[in-house]
């Protein structure tokens, strides 16, 4: 059945190849992050169509202009995200240094801009649970709609830390001179995973901002 | 009823059947009973044979077979699947039929709470843990719980329905024989579950009628519902002519509605009990939004008797609604 | 399966940003308009295709062959089972 | 039967994985896969005894119909003990994380799995969650059962619900990483020549449980996570007050659990299939059907979930759907359970005990998925559900099926990852034991819960007093069936004789290493010119 060929003691893998294996890793990672976020969808799309009012009570309340300048800075954070990934392909670790820096910086923009929109439906007693208190004229229904949306923002910017946390990672590794365009696979599968949050803001953007519009 | 047949006989050795739907259950799980029986003897038999004649050492001839794999595969894929979708069939088939309320049964209320069950006979009567019915009459029971999922068990009806909190499902049966059966709570509800337990009293329709006069004289329960439809302060604007511009209700029920933002909905029972409970959910179109929420204020009970008479007011040229669709 | 060898025949990724912008800014404007049905319809439409153009040229799905496109799919298509069954059973049954 | 002899004398021979290194840190910060399923061993091993001392426990209260033995609240804190130690602590990590991780590489041919690093943080992160839950165990246990429902779990029930649900919910991302790690390993490092139709069903089956790890477990951890959020809020999207449903909770709840029976079972079926093939001495009949129907299980397993939901008040048009599909993925199962019959035919058999526990899983398997149809059967299930029938209906596929396989492998690999043999005789008592012990356990259940007696009850009505007193006396055969293997596997650990590198004859890669195998697997890359099972009868 089998024939034993010494074909070398220690097979090295081909880099090429090792980047595969590594890419299909991360895509199967984000296959189960889609079922994990795309739940919360489902859920989400549910109560809509069950309470559409409540969705335009509660969108009201949401604030439109930082939605839509956090959604710019995140889509500006990818872009950088990606140039940096152009970078270490092209062996610029100066550029390459200078792209993480920007991603990073916006990401926490964007996580100040989300805390302070967290800190006033705190201030306004918009938080689920016995001290809400919705605008007149609602009901207790109303909490659904904060329920999804701290849930739903939430986990999303509990998935920018982690996306934060791998930036820097990064950040160490190019300082210590281990990324070039020899190996560029750590900011390849940094920058999926940054990509990918980015796209789960880009749906909850019209789902919360523009559902009371 | 069944009690001819021979596999009737047999399940009666095994549990009473005390519903019209337990012979046609029973029936579908010995059919069961018998393939799974035929399978699994027919399966040990021929592994067990194939080890001892097979056994290593032994000097059988071993020929590779004639026969090709893919016809005997597509075989037992075929074999299997239209065994398989008969069983499904006939378990789907009487399942609608237990599932789906008869027209113009009685009606009882039947309310779930940690760790008791409150009942309520359609003249008011009021029973904890035991359920009085007569028998040879279709029963439909009205389910609700108060704080946890509990789950409506009856064995010897072969039937059994979870109790949700926050909406209105119903069971119904027909019960066939005479005497005392246990019903259970089978969903856990936490410490006492297995304390939640009563007994259904099936009885001739002469002794029940007996029984239920028997109690305290509460009005029946129309006229119990109408004594709640005035003390929530529903008549003063749901009555016509009225000083505030609300809906009328007498004949809504089961009407097709238009809502605010478009689009229609049937008023049924669970629409009823979400705009008492929560109005201004789906409200009707063209009215304002002010009556007040009654989500907390009025118990189970009472909207169970609520819904029901607002159900029978002016029942005259009524539609009656699909009752899949509440259940 | 292998990385393309070259993606030179990519459009430069300041063309996909500003396409990203414009497509933020389509999006802003149109929650200006008066409400309409279509309105969540068209949000969530130009979320799609704001997904597709950081898929496709951010995370380099156009230049990968095989497996991986499969993998980007599976998860959605899981997705759509989970949408599917659960819905089904919330459309025939009225009401919450 | 051809064994790869042992290196030849001239090469130094590699150290095997084993005494590789004896530290503890050799272990604890090992990136050998073979070394990681041994530490998934002791630690399901571990989660295993306390799950059984759990059911033993409840067993013996059950002698009594009316409780006196144990209080109704000590009571249910095991049942939810039992179950999630059962569940989530052992029969999910058993056969994958155990003997998958062992062997996945060894039967492809690969030096270790894809990601060995992952592989590891898998096991601290499993033994992260496996903490949790043990902390909400002996803080005061938890009352809800194994399922969480909601509103019980999220406001009524007083137990650590919060700390057990985060701990099942970490416990998740070890499936998670352990799938992707396999799924990633089978494509990416098969041996040269080992095509898809060449893998041994082991390793199709491992691969359609990681499609449903990977996919099915962040529902889960999803759903744990707004039930806690909701506990924390004290309102939520399945609390009825505020418009939520409780039924939602169930939908994902059963869209990941109801898959997730099939990564217990489906791993079983593929240990069944190497035990078969190598035992009979004959390729296993309908190979690509049999790869076919595992994969269709995996995929329609997650189309059924509703069947837990027919008297729940879920709408009953989907209970139809739903009802239909199930039965429609008990024809791929029922194919396995005839191909391996199939398979028996014109074999030259041999009662090694790995073969009787193959032969007890197909007959109990095959109890328990006929006894699925009746549960399938909307109208039966409207009485059976929520009875001890659907306990005695899973533990037949879970224990008679799971668990059974699982020691046949145990006992059929004993030898490649020990490097020693065990005692015969000792192995196949234990496996009669068992077998007779179960049966005696678990087919009572089926007729308690035909006469209507619900689980999850600590008193019961005096007529169902009989039926639980045998089960209980069945139980003890079981849990003696069980000790012994631990004790004649320990002796074997220390004492056993040194095993050959293919004890038993087998084809398959993992046999063409020496037992135990050295550190990188193989030493030297093999090229697969075969299909698997090139077994012929007709040698002796």
């Amino acid at each position: 059945m089998i024939t034993a060929t010494p074909v070398s003691a220690e097979p090295t893998p081909h880099p090429e190849a090792k980047a595969v294996t590594n890419q299909l890793g991360m895509w199967t990672f984000l296959a189960t992050e889609i079922l994990f976020f795309g739940g919360l969808f489902v859920v989400y799309t549910l109560f809509r169509l069950t309470y559409p009012e409540i969705f335009r009570q509660g969108g009201q309340s949401m604030d439109f202009w930082l939605g839509t300048v956090n959604t710019a800075v995140l889509l500006t954070s990818s872009l950088f995200m990606a140039l940096a990934d152009r970078a270490v392909r092209a062996n610029q670790r100066a550029l390459l240094t200078r792209c993480l820096a920007l991603t990073a910086l916006l990401g926490l923009v964007f996580l100040g801009i989300k805390a302070y929109e967290y800190h006033g439906k705190f201030a306004e007693h918009l938080v689920p649970g016995p001290g809400f208190r919705g605008p007149p004229g609602s009901g207790p229904r109303l909490q659904i709609f904060y329920f999804l949306y701290f849930a739903m923002t939430g986990l999303h910017a509990l998935h920018m830390l982690g996306g934060l946390a791998a930036v820097g990672w990064l950040w160490r590794l190019n300082a210590q001179g281990r990324l070039n365009s020899g190996r560029t696979e750590p900011v390849v599968i940094v920058g999926l995973y940054w990509h990918f949050v980015d796209c789960i803001w880009v749906f909850l953007y019209p789902l919360f901002y523009l559902a009371g519009r | 009823m069944n009690t001819g047949s021979p596999l009737a006989t047999l399940a009666t050795l095994l549990l009473t059947q005390a519903s019209t739907s337990a012979a046609r259950i029973d029936h579908a799980a010995l059919g069961l009973l018998a393939a799974s029986a035929v399978l699994v003897a027919v399966l040990a038999g021929l592994n067990l044979y194939f080890v001892v004649r097979y056994r290593r050492g032994s000097a059988v001839p071993r020929p590779p077979s004639a026969l090709a794999s893919w016809k005997i595969e597509t075989l037992w894929i075929v074999a299997t699947t239209i065994g398989f979708l008969g069983f499904f069939a006939w378990g789907a088939r009487i399942y609608l039929d237990v599932e789906r309320p008869p027209a113009g049964a009685d009606e009882i209320a039947v309310i779930g709470r940690q760790w008791m069950w409150d009942i309520r006979q359609p003249n008011g009567r009021r029973e904890f843990n035991e359920l009085h019915v007569p028998v040879h009459t279709d029963i439909r029971l009205l389910l609700t719980s108060e704080d946890v999922i509990h789950s409506f068990f009856v064995p010897a009806f072969r039937l059994k329905q979870d109790v949700v909190p926050g909406k209105q499902v119903s069971l119904w049966f027909n019960a066939t024989a005479e005497g005392a059966f246990p019903f259970y709570c089978s969903e856990f509800c936490g410490s006492k579950h297995a304390n939640m337990i009563g007994v259904v009293v099936a009885e001739s329709p002469e002794r029940y009628a007996r029984w239920l006069a028997q109690g305290d004289s509460a009005p029946e329960r129309l006229a119990r519902g109408g004594v709640l439809y005035q003390r929530y302060g529903c008549s003063g604007c749901h009555t016509q002519p009225s000083a505030v511009h609300a809906p009328a209700l007498a004949g809504i029920y089961g009407r097709q509605i238009p809502v605010t933002g478009g689009g229609f909905v049937r008023v049924d029972d669970a629409y009823l009990r979400d705009c008492i409970l929560t109005p201004g959910k789906v409200a009707p179109a063209g009215y304002p939004l002010i009556m007040p929420a009654f989500q907390g204020v009025v118990p189970e009970g009472d909207l169970i008797e609520l819904i029901a008479y607002i159900r029978e007011l002016d029942a005259g040229d009524r539609v009656d609604p699909n009752p899949r669709t509440s259940r | 399966m292998k990385p393309a060898p070259s993606d030179s025949g990519s459009p430069p990724l300041a063309l996909v940003f500003s396409s990203l912008l414009g497509l933020l800014a389509l999006s802003a404007a149109s929650s200006f308009l008066p409400p309409a049905p279509w309105k969540t319809a068209a949000g969530l439409a130009i979320a799609a295709a704001k997904t597709l153009l950081i898929a496709l040229f951010f995370m380099r799905l156009k230049y990968r062959r095989g497996l991986i496109p499969i993998f980007a799919v599976a998860g959605l298509f899981w997705l759509g089972i989970l949408g599917t069954l659960l819905m089904s059973d919330y459309l025939t049954r009225g009401r919450l | 039967m051809k064994a790869t002899a042992e290196p030849p004398a001239g090469d130094a021979p590699a150290p095997d994985y084993l005494s590789s290194g004896y530290s503890l840190r050799s272990w604890l910060c090992t990136l050998d896969h073979k070394r990681i399923g041994l530490l998934y061993l002791v630690s399901i091993t571990f989660f295993f005894m306390i799950g059984a001392a759990a059911a033993a426990a409840m067993r013996v209260a059950l002698l009594s119909p009316k409780g006196d033995l144990i209080v109704s609240d000590v009571y249910n804190r095991l049942f939810t003990l039992h179950g999630v130690l059962m569940i989530w602590f052992f029969l999910i990590p058993a056969v994958p994380n155990v003997l998958g991780n062992f062997l996945l590489p060894l039967m492809i041919g690969a030096r270790d799995v894809a990601f060995p690093r992952l592989n590891l943080a898998s096991w601290y992160i499993f033994m992260t969650g496996a903490a949790l839950a043990l902390y909400a165990i002996l803080a005061g246990g938890v009352d809800t059962g194994w399922t969480f429902y909601t509103p019980y779990s999220s406001t009524y029930s007083n137990g650590h619900v919060m700390a057990m649900a985060a701990g099942v919910f970490i416990a998740g991302f070890s499936s998670i990483a352990t799938g992707l790690n396999f799924i990633v390993t089978i494509h990416r490092l098969r041996a040269p020549g080992l095509t898809w139709f060449r893998l041994p069903l082991f390793v199709w089956s491992l691969y359609s449980t990681s499609i449903i790890l990977v996919l099915a477990t962040p529902v889960l951890a999803l759903t744990l996570f707004l039930m806690v959020l909701e506990r924390g809020f004290g309102v939520g999207i399945f609390d009825p007050k505020i418009g939520g449903d409780p039924l939602l909770f169930q939908h994902l709840f059963w869209f990941y659990s109801h898959p997730a029976v099939y990564v217990m079972i489906l791993p079983g079926m593929g240990v069944v299939s190497e035990l078969v093939a190598c035992f009979a001495r004959k390729p296993i009949y309908g190979y690509r059907v049999m790869a076919f129907a595992i994969l269709a299980i995996a995929a329609l397993g997650f189309l059924v979930w509703g069947h837990h939901m027919f008297v729940s008040s879920q709408s009953i048009y989907a209970g139809v759907v739903f009802s239909l599909l199930s039965f429609l993925v008990s024809v791929p199962s029922a194919i396995k359970v005839l191909n391996w019959t199939a398979t028996l035919h014109r074999g030259s058999i041999r009662l090694d005990a790995p073969m009787l526990y193959a032969l007890g899983f197909m007959g109990l398997f095959t109890v328990g998925g006929l006894t699925g149809l009746f549960l399938a059967t909307m109208a039966v299930d409207v009485h059976l559900h929520g009875t001890y029938f659907v306990v005695a209906h899973f533990h037949y596929v879970m224990v008679g099926g799971m668990v059974m396989a699982y020691m046949g492998g145990m006992h059929y690999w004993w030898p490649k990852i020990s490097g020693r043999m065990y005692h015969e005789w000792s192995a196949r008592i234990a496996a009669l034991l068992i077998f007779l012990g179960f049966n005696l356990t678990f087919f009572p259940q089926f007729i308690l819960g035909y006469l209507g007696m619900p689980r999850r009850y600590y008193a019961y009505p005096e007529e169902f007093h009989a039926l639980n007193v045998l089960s209980t006396a069945g139980a003890s055969i079981l849990g003696l069936g069980y000790l012994l293997p631990l004790i004649y596997l320990s002796w074997s650990l220390c004492r056993g004789p040194r095993a050959p590198a293919n004890p038993w004859g087998a084809t398959g890669l993992e046999w063409q290493t020496p037992s135990p195998p050295p550190t990188g697997n193989f030493a030297t890359t093999p090229i697969v010119t075969e299909g698997p099972y090139a077994y012929r009868p007709e040698e002796p």
